[in-house]
């Protein structure tokens, strides 16, 4: 069974392993983390954003993506190895990465996963280059940006909307809206929370879901995929709910119990499942059979991402510049080049 | 050290900066991500929004340059805004706004107004943080004219610098340094180390100068340490502000022993550590028994991998390696 | 007879004066340019967008704005003096910016001008953060952001909206939409050209105006001051057209005279001309001679700027920082420092 | 000189380049506010549009940080895109997609891709455009690791490192001088004046050497001119590339001689006139005579006056004046 996202004969039991892959994933995050196997503390986690899921399961072959700081589960979703995702987490050599970028840095050529990005709103446009050059050179390609609310308020996305708008690019922006940017809730950073509103206002095609309810997001992203592809972008804001803090340190104090409790309770996982078993699409053993697989496949994933090792001190100085381009000088070398002079 | 002395973190004294800022003028206030409900990313801003209420405490949206152009248009108009930027490395978003508005402001305008505001961001390596979240970016600052720079290395300087710098009719850079937050030292709010642009000595030796700031002069007391047990001793001077900048008490030093080096933990090329070295080259020419060394960043972003990270900044052993050549012309292992 | 443009018992009269000392104003920018007596040709002329007229007529004395790289129709009607702006925009001692600024920098603290500037976008939130002031300060003013149609596409304009209506500030927003931003058309900037809808989508009241018909741009700010002043901010788009070439040197031969000639058949000043005849609110004998008038004033104005001389080399130094602050030192200084002390 | 030799001035030089690299290149496309149908702000791209249509040539919207990260993209993923900011003054909103996009990419994703971009811009002082118009930048983005700078000073290296910059896997800044566009020169498409990185000695001389680049290498000709009627005889080498540079030429001639200058527009604090300043001291120490001086651009915003403006950076004047004291310690009548 592949591990991308697709569209096929049982999309819901699809997306429920996927989902729970994501969250399996998200949870083996938090427990590298707490064995000191992560590079820092700086991972945010999907979980509560699995509908995401249905969004990738949209995607084709040859479609690309950019993501944020909080894009493990887009990127699992598209195909991304969970091994090899751990151990970028953790600044391993063995990662994505070769350990140079980490959680906030991840990406993956090889699935078009053009890159995760720690500046809000910082990988928006290169979805819009990527976009570009689909469209320049004929390739059948749709380019997605993943981003979060708190980016609907950086200047940037509405430059990038309005080109991808001007040029009819093959491109959908979609806004993972969890309510919160850190600990602002989204009423507090935006007076118009209707960003449909603000895409049409620049010329897409605004769409908005519910992003618990996973096959309305699949069927949604479907058709805002078509509508991109064909040349009108478009922008899909998905509402979900951030179930934990925004890193690994935060508690969220600034939320009550009564509102967590609510926001979890819109959980897609859980939602799939009990949609799964009400219209009798799989049995309960199934379902935990599944779970369970899961679970190992990310026990395994961590296992061996925790015997990785970092980089070897040379590896600092690879990758500034192109292979066979003048790298930058250690600064060992240099100091030595000015105290040997004189000898 | 008076009566008022007490001990303190970093983070404690940059938030009691803020807190007696605004107590003493109305017109203050705090304004950035975060800085309210949640007190602040690394807790600087905590409980701020308690004592003094969401108008002089404000949450803003994810708009860095929104935030310094609000703050500019405020500061001409009457209040004294301490706007924060969670990390030096989102400068790039904010560069044209201070660089292009608050710092040319009052030049442009023929001298009708000044722009009386704080920047408070902070920078640095130390927690795995990538790329994107590391960085040390002064060097852009320092290279434009208008704009105050600063970067505490002390509890007491935390403090007092932030004071200062909210007395001051034109734009100032306030760079904070991330791995310093938990340090402890003393906060004595009558007494500065030194008045506003003044470096201050914080290790005597007649070996060898090192001129450092921020985080870097606590690895160069270090270095310092280990240097003495080699038998040399160097004078670390703290420089606290890159503009206004008084290098003559540094370049006596200097002249006096004829060897200097400058730490810094931005990359090095292009680098503040070049202005420091070329200053110092300028004017202790004639008394200078080898060149000033530059002991800086890798020219390199910083790398995710906690090893790679640590070792793309300079280190106590790499520095006091790198005097003791300088001084004794041992070559280090690495050489 | 003030200088400053407001509402009165004649209103029509009134802002026809101020549009054709607008329009003399800019005549005279030309000259001086053909005189050699600008600094420099970056001169931007606002003929045809004199409509704005109706927007100065609409604030009050202490409220303030910010202006871009085409403002001199702005500050002239909120009160500039002719002599002293052409001044700077000869970058003469005796200009408003003691010659440092010129036309692109020109501001007045004294009559609320906080500056214009040459960064397209630049000034805008520093019209928020006036407002801000004002709010804070319990200031009973709304500040005003000038603009063109260029800058509706720069982020920063929709970070500066989405804080000023979260936040209910008292700011309009004046799109001056003279159709191009420097050779392309507006139609090739922006995918959707209905602004207002753009403000809507950001929480703020949107307005449109024709800029040719000067009493309903009065008409129209009067309304959007008083929503602003009550704490909703708005974007007020006033179309016109932008008569001449982008800067002095510029030729517009992107554009075709048939075009033009319907551009400027839109001419406000015109406009207003043949209504107050048409009422009989005005004899066309008045109305030659208050032309007269402006230009008698603009000739003087222009006399005077010209005899005017450059500020001497020591204003150099001066205004970096505040006068009491240490200053940098002149390279000269530091150079004769660095050669003196090794001799 | 081959052949193939013209007269051509540096505006041309640039669009032949820009013209040349399309036809060779499928994937070269050019995109900027006004580069279509207008021809360029500054006319360099004049015409493009008309030979390689609206698809290759690419009018943008003002919209400076969104046309440098669509730039970024499209380099990822299979273009070559000439993305063009009209003044280098605007650099301030695009720091992030250039600094932490363009520049850290390749590093941070492990060297699974690269950015091959060029972003074309043009800085300086000349047309009273004052301080939001006229700046020089570089020393920001030479202090980028990641980002090349090149900035040519003559007709044939403005086509020749451009076309080289358009064969670069990794992104280049290309920063032009406005004073320089209708300046005039020998255009001679096969023979570039030196390779990539590489200084080029515009005038020999044996008594002092004089770096420079940009619009500063005439003006440092036109001293050496000077200074030589005064009996002085300056090298002049023109740097053309920040980065990658390769010094090696330049210290060999400062150590044959024992004096050196350098020679900058952009502003002196924390300028890129440091960082050659420190390597030149750092390795010619025990062969300079006097120490290594800086004659750079006020630290002033540029002033729109016309004659303040000139005064604000370098002259020829200043710099013979400079010199011949440097060299023969005749003290000018400013000192
Ligand atoms: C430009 C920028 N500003 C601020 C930050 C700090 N920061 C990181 S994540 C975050 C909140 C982002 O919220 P949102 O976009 O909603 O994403 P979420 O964390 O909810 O997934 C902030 C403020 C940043 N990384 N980049
Ligand atoms: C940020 C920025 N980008 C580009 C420019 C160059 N530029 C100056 S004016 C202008 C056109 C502006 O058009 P618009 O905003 O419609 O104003 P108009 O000139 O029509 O009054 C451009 C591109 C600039 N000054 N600032
Ligand atoms: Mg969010
Ligand atoms: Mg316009």
């Amino acid at each position: 069974m592949s591990d991308v996202a697709r569209a096929s004969n049982r999309p819901l039991l699809d997306l429920y392993r996927t989902m729970r892959r994501i969250r399996s994933f998200e949870e083996r995050v938090g427990e590298m983390f707490v064995r000191q196997g992560t590079a820092g503390s700086m991972l945010h986690l999907s979980i509560g954003e699995e509908g995401v899921a249905g969004v990738c399961a949209a995607m084709e072959d040859g479609d690309s993506f950019t993501t944020h700081h909080r894009g493990h589960g887009v990127f699992l979703a598209r195909g991304g190895e969970p091994g090899r995702m751990l151990a970028e987490i953790g600044g391993k050599e063995a990662g994505y990465c070769a350990g140079k970028g980490g959680s906030m840095h991840i990406a993956d050529m090889g699935v078009g996963h053009l890159g995760a990005n720690a500046i809000v709103g910082g990988g928006i446009p290169h979805a819009v280059g990527a976009a570009l050059s689909y469209k320049t050179k004929g390739i059948d390609a749709v380019s997605v940006a993943f981003f979060g609310d708190g980016a609907m308020q950086q200047g940037l996305l509405y430059e990038s909307m309005n080109m991808a708008a001007l040029w009819s690019l093959p491109v959908l922006f979609v806004c993972i809206n969890n309510q919160y940017g850190m600990g602002t809730r989204i009423d507090r950073a935006a007076a118009n929370t209707d960003f449909a509103a603000r895409a049409e206002a620049f010329g897409l095609a605004g769409r908005h879901v519910d992003g618990s309810d996973v096959e309305m997001v699949l069927e949604t992203a479907a058709a805002a995929m078509t509508t991109a592809r064909s040349g009108t972008p478009g922008l899909l804001t998905m509402t979900c709910y951030r179930f934990f803090g925004h890193a690994r340190m935060d508690k969220s104090p600034y939320r009550d119990a009564a509102e967590e409790a609510e926001g979890r309770g819109h959980d897609p996982v859980a939602a799939a499942r009990a949609r799964l078993l009400d219209r009798s699409e799989a049995r309960e053993a199934d379902l935990d059979a599944l779970d369970a697989e899961a679970a190992q496949e990310m026990d395994a994933a961590l296992d061996w991402a925790l015997a990785q090792t970092q980089p070897p001190g040379a590896a600092m100085f690879d990758h500034v510049y192109a292979p066979d381009e003048p790298p930058p000088q250690p600064l060992r070398d240099r100091l030595s080049d000015v105290l040997r002079e004189y000898r | 050290m008076t009566a008022a002395a007490q001990t303190a973190t970093y983070r404690e004294a940059l938030r009691e900066a803020l807190a007696d800022a605004m107590r003493a003028d109305g017109d203050v206030i705090v304004m950035g991500e975060e800085v309210g409900l949640y007190g602040g990313a690394y807790g600087v801003t905590k409980d701020l929004i308690g004592e003094f209420g969401a108008a002089r405490v404000l949450d803003t949206p994810i708009s860095e340059a929104g935030i310094v152009g609000v703050a500019v248009g405020a500061a001409m108009t009457g209040l004294r805004p301490v706007a924060e930027i969670m990390y030096v490395d989102f400068a790039g978003l904010v560069m044209d706004q201070l660089g292009n508005q608050a710092a040319k402001i009052r030049y442009m305008f023929g001298g009708q107004t000044g722009v009386p505001m704080v920047l408070r961001t902070q920078g640095g390596t130390g927690r795995s943080a990538a790329a994107q979240h590391s960085q040390s970016l002064e060097s852009w600052f320092a290279h434009v004219p208008g704009l105050r720079v600063v970067m505490p290395a002390t509890v007491n300087d935390a403090y007092h610098l932030l004071r200062q710098a909210l007395t001051k009719p034109d734009p100032v850079v306030f760079i904070e340094h991330k791995a310093l937050y938990v340090s402890k030292g003393t906060l004595d709010k009558d007494k500065p180390d030194a008045p506003w642009g003044a470096p201050v000595l914080r290790r005597a030796g007649g070996d060898a100068v090192i001129v450092a700031y921020s985080r870097m002069v606590h690895e160069a007391l270090a270095a310092a340490e280990t240097l003495a047990e080699r038998g040399v001793e160097a004078a670390v001077w703290d420089l606290r502000c890159l503009n206004p900048m008084d290098l003559d008490p540094i370049l006596e030093s200097v002249r006096a022993c004829g060897r200097a080096a400058v730490v810094t933990e931005s990359c090095l090329t292009g680098g503040f550590a070049a202005e420091l070295s070329a200053q110092i080259s300028e004017h202790c020419f004639d008394r200078l028994e080898e060149p000033v060394i530059r002991i800086a960043g890798e020219d390199v972003p910083i790398p995710v991998a906690p090893d790679l990270e640590a070792a793309s900044i300079p280190t106590p052993g790499l520095i006091a390696d790198a005097m003791a050549w300088l001084v004794s012309r041992e070559a280090p292992a690495w050489a």
